[in-house]
């Protein structure tokens, strides 16, 4: 366990899944909280507030993106605060939970 | 015309999607092959077009302009007054599907050029210009409507000005009016000779992948006229009341006004009879969200589209041919 | 940290895995459990106990698709019982973990 | 028949796609695009067939369509003896295997077709209601091979009836045979003038898309082919033996039961050699999940698919030529 | 409580995102560590410390792929062991955090 | 030459795929579509090409040969020093922008052959050879001019063997050569019967086709210049003036030395002055993650490819007109 621990950091992982319109948007705010590490899945469907978006939809294909980031806590706390006041206008859902991250040799959170 | 008419390729390859989908074959056409072909298809027809106008007379394009715009805008309130009055459904979904009907759908519109070249029937360029002009005016009206609706609602009636903005530029830059009518223009331009070179890939093999088109349109229908029950009678026979409608608005319009030949007064009538399910859908759904887009779509894809194509196309044929032999107003 | 104390909800983060042919079952029981808001991803791949499933295989296409939803603890717990005795007709996995929900204008958990 | 008759452009791109895998080039093909071509191809053969039939006398069919369930009953009984009594394969990859074997590959046949094309050879009408019949009984026969297997290995012998009867449906509401059949259907019945306008993109430019279809093919075959070493000497060898005992058969059927032509001959014969890598596969994953996949699949697409397209069509053609050249019943 | 703790237990949660050409050496290292389960979802995109990477881009594709499984702790910890010194190579990032897994009739981790 | 030249469909479309990105339009085409149309293009030109070889002489090909390999290795020098010198360009971004400049755009040669099928121009065989070895040298020498560019920075010069090797291994496995010398060689072998079959679908047709690939590059390209600004003004003027540069080297080599005709002269210049989009920005990616994509991105897609297609194609041609007419050295 010695090993282990030595090479894991306590980080935070947020998923946030928004329409894909609003993706740019979204990693525009992101940025501009100088997170240094994302990771994005398109096309993803889902059911909410607003109904159901299905991106496979004939004539109302409807995207939704999932971001997912993991990074340290006090920078988490940064982007749950700047994404909270805009989550209306992305219209999805964004959660946090803990995390250990695998320290390697470049850092990106 | 007898019954041997209806077996154009097209349509019968729109009806074995339709077969496919009712016994619930593992039959599926990927979807990016879907909006290929549709991109191919706007395009074809937009050269073509373009290509037919060059040789016409522009002028006489005015009043097929003018009539475009009047079925936009009128064919939406007649709707509208009619699932309100007859139908009591909701304002906001009245709205909605209304605006459905002042628009046109382009497969609808491929499958009548399809039957008419099948049983060689020709007819006037002007139509073709209609069914770009078409599509947008419907969304205008659907909003217009939507807004009246939630006044009567006595909602609050702060419309959103800004998304009224944004659906009317996109009603504007939307990607398939743009391929209509830029193929259109660029139809127009060029030298027969050019056209001559890029015309086995959008006019020799057009007809072939129409049927491919429909096939996967037909399976698309089969999938929504399985949810006929959650729509409820009244809806479904306004899906096919309302084509009825338009039609007869449309054959008046071609026959009277335009003086259209049988073949371009059954166009005229199809874009009028027509009902949209690519434009129309996506702005209702941001315009009206409180609308259930189950209703249109259903109605759209499930209900007035197959309709139109295998019973609507060839019935509008008939009733021209007949108007056009009894009041000939020349 | 008083301030995203005050925006984030305890919950609870459950992904499911299993075959696409699964989904429209799943989604009823979902629904059935009042479930008010979940995310899909289509098109997955993987390995499990009845071998590797391939999106991509030409000859043996075989796709998986992931469904995260989060919600309330006896939500939650729900949903895992009622998941729990149909796991081996979907044929996969489900996890659950803690999270936080960042509260926004609309509710969908 | 010369060695310039393999120089059939299809052909070639089938060894251009093996070999792009061969020296591990990062060419590939888009997914959907394999899949849009074969949808392409199933509807093009199907409706050249439809309208080929349309002229012929269809009494004459009949024996074709007992020929191709033989085919299909028989041959995987005879390719699972071989795996049992010759290979000591255990008993269910020995079912899954077999039943392949009894089914067809489109893409074979088509090869055919486009060899024969090439050398200005003509054949019956028939062999394409073979190719559409023989893709579901192998899949029947394939269950029921499974369930003895079990029977033997002393399993419960409780054969789930619920499973079974979705296989069953599954092998007639199956996308690919109602495309074949829904599209022969619609040959059949449109009229000339309606089949010339779709003519130019089901027939013109046939020959071209397959070779596209091949070329991935090839690929595909490439990446099977590497799994050679996991599948062992004995099942590749069988992979090279059953199609020769498969044409053996085909040859026979076709030239003294059914009395076709050359061309005939050699469709017959193809269809007996061939063996299904599309419908089959994930009906034995689904009916014998105990079977592993990568033997059943690297005998199909890397080692009988190749072999036939490469070595078997020609050498089956050669063989059918000096079979009606020296026995010629009539 | 007491039905959900039976069928429940205590696991980690591990997700890797990796550029798509390593992942069949990462596939590989899975099974070279007894990995009986995962979850692959391809044709992601991100961005880390090589800057962005799009499945989307016309000139410039590049794919992430990420690859979720659960496991028990030590299978965890010789997971995370194994791959650490890889990471470089993959260039990505693994992170791990717990779950619960809902047990049902096939065991996959 | 007139201004109605310019008139030809492929660059109208590929004008109206830069408006619908300018005025912002959804319009959007499936990605897996582009690919399927670069392979279609690929293999068309491939296939025409080796066509045309088989009935040239052979010998006279080398010539074309070397003057690709000159053009791959000279021009990227030339454009690393122009860079370095008049743009005060860090080493590394230089040397990746340079490796573009050396290579070539199948689009723009296609583009090409439309304009001069357009006007009726024939042109040699040989051009097409050019097209296809051009892709890979000059990949060599941007890793020639990177690792130069990190021993002027000091660095530790240790060049990666390893992706080194791998790099170039990359370059001649590369799908699109692969694609193109396959077909070529294809083109050249099978008989004239077997051609006949195929070419409705690689040449018939292929006209159309390019006109859709090209509406979709106009897309492509019009969110590119968007970037503009990003890049600056010395790199736009470069990305204007370096396809000058190619073309002045073009028109030289392939008036004097190779002493080809106005349509053989118009594509050597236009292989001279296009830059790659396809095979080199992986590969510099992987060998020079130091440089800006958006760079040579930028430069290549923005504003390289829209010069060759709207301005440069027809100066090339006019060009190559004059000095066919004025220097006509035999
Ligand atoms: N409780 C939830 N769990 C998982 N995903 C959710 C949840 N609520 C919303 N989403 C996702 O967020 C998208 C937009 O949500 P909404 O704006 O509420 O319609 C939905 O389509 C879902 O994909
Ligand atoms: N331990 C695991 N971790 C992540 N995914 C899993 C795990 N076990 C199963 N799965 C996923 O669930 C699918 C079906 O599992 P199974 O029914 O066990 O074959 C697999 O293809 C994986 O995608
Ligand atoms: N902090 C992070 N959070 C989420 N994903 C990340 C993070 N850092 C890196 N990634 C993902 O890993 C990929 C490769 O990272 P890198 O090697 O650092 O460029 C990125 O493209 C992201 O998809
Ligand atoms: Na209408
Ligand atoms: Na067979
Ligand atoms: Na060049």
């Amino acid at each position: 366990m010695v090993l282990l621990s030595e090479i894991l950091i306590s980080m935070k992982r947020i998923e946030i899944v928004i329409n894909e319109e609003s993706l740019d948007d979204l990693l525009e705010l992101l940025r501009g909280e100088n997170v240094r590490g994302y990771t994005v899945i398109k096309k993803a469907g889902g059911f909410g507030s607003t109904g159901e978006r299905d991106p496979d939809d004939y004539a109302l294909q409807q995207n939704n993106v999932i971001v997912v980031l993991a990074c340290e806590d006090e920078q988490a706390e940064r982007v749950i605060l700047a994404i909270h006041p805009k989550l209306k206008g992305f219209g999805g859902m964004c959660i946090m939970s803990d995390c250990q991250w695998t320290v390697g040799p470049a850092v990106s959170y | 015309m007898s019954l041997s008419s209806l077996l154009v390729p097209a349509i019968l390859f729109f009806a074995l999607g339709m077969f496919a989908c009712l016994i619930k074959s593992d039959l599926k056409f990927p979807p990016d092959m879907h909006k290929m072909i549709v991109i191919y298809l706007l395009i074809g027809i937009g050269l073509h077009g373009g290509k037919a106008l060059a040789g016409s007379d522009m002028g006489s394009a005015i009043p097929a302009v003018w009539a475009a715009l009047a079925f936009g805008c009128g064919l939406p309130i007649i709707a509208y007054i009619i699932l309100r009055a007859l139908g009591k459904i909701d304002p906001l979904n009245a709205a909605a599907i209304s605006a459905h009907y002042g628009s046109v759908s382009a497969g609808t519109y491929m499958t009548a050029v399809a039957f008419l070249a099948g049983i060689g029937v020709t007819y006037e360029a002007y139509p073709v210009i209609m069914l770009a002009i078409m599509e947008s005016p419907a969304i205008m009206i659907g909003l217009v409507l939507a807004g009246y609706s939630r006044r009567i609602l006595g909602g609050a009636s702060k419309t959103d000005k800004g998304m009224m903005k944004h659906l009317i530029i996109d009603a504007f830059t939307n990607g398939s009016i743009l391929l209509l009518f830029g193929s259109m223009a660029i139809g127009w331009v060029v030298s027969d000779a050019s056209y001559n070179k890029i015309e086995p890939f959008f006019e020799l093999i057009f007809m072939g992948a129409l049927c491919i088109f429909l096939c996967d349109m037909g399976m698309e229908a089969g999938k929504r006229l399985s949810e006929f029950k959650s729509v409820g009678i009244f809806l479904v026979s306004f899906g096919v009341a309302m084509p009825l409608i338009g039609a007869a608005c449309g054959l008046f319009v071609g026959h009277f006004l335009l003086g259209y030949s049988v073949g371009g007064i059954t166009l005229v009538t199809v874009l009028a009879a027509s009902c949209s399910y690519i434009a129309v859908p996506p702005a209702m759904r941001l315009a009206v969200p409180e609308a259930n887009p189950s209703f249109y779509l259903t109605l759209s894809l499930g209900v007035t589209f197959p309709f139109n194509v295998v019973v609507g196309i060839p019935s509008y044929y008939a009733a021209a041919q007949y108007l056009h032999a009894t009041y000939y107003p020349w």
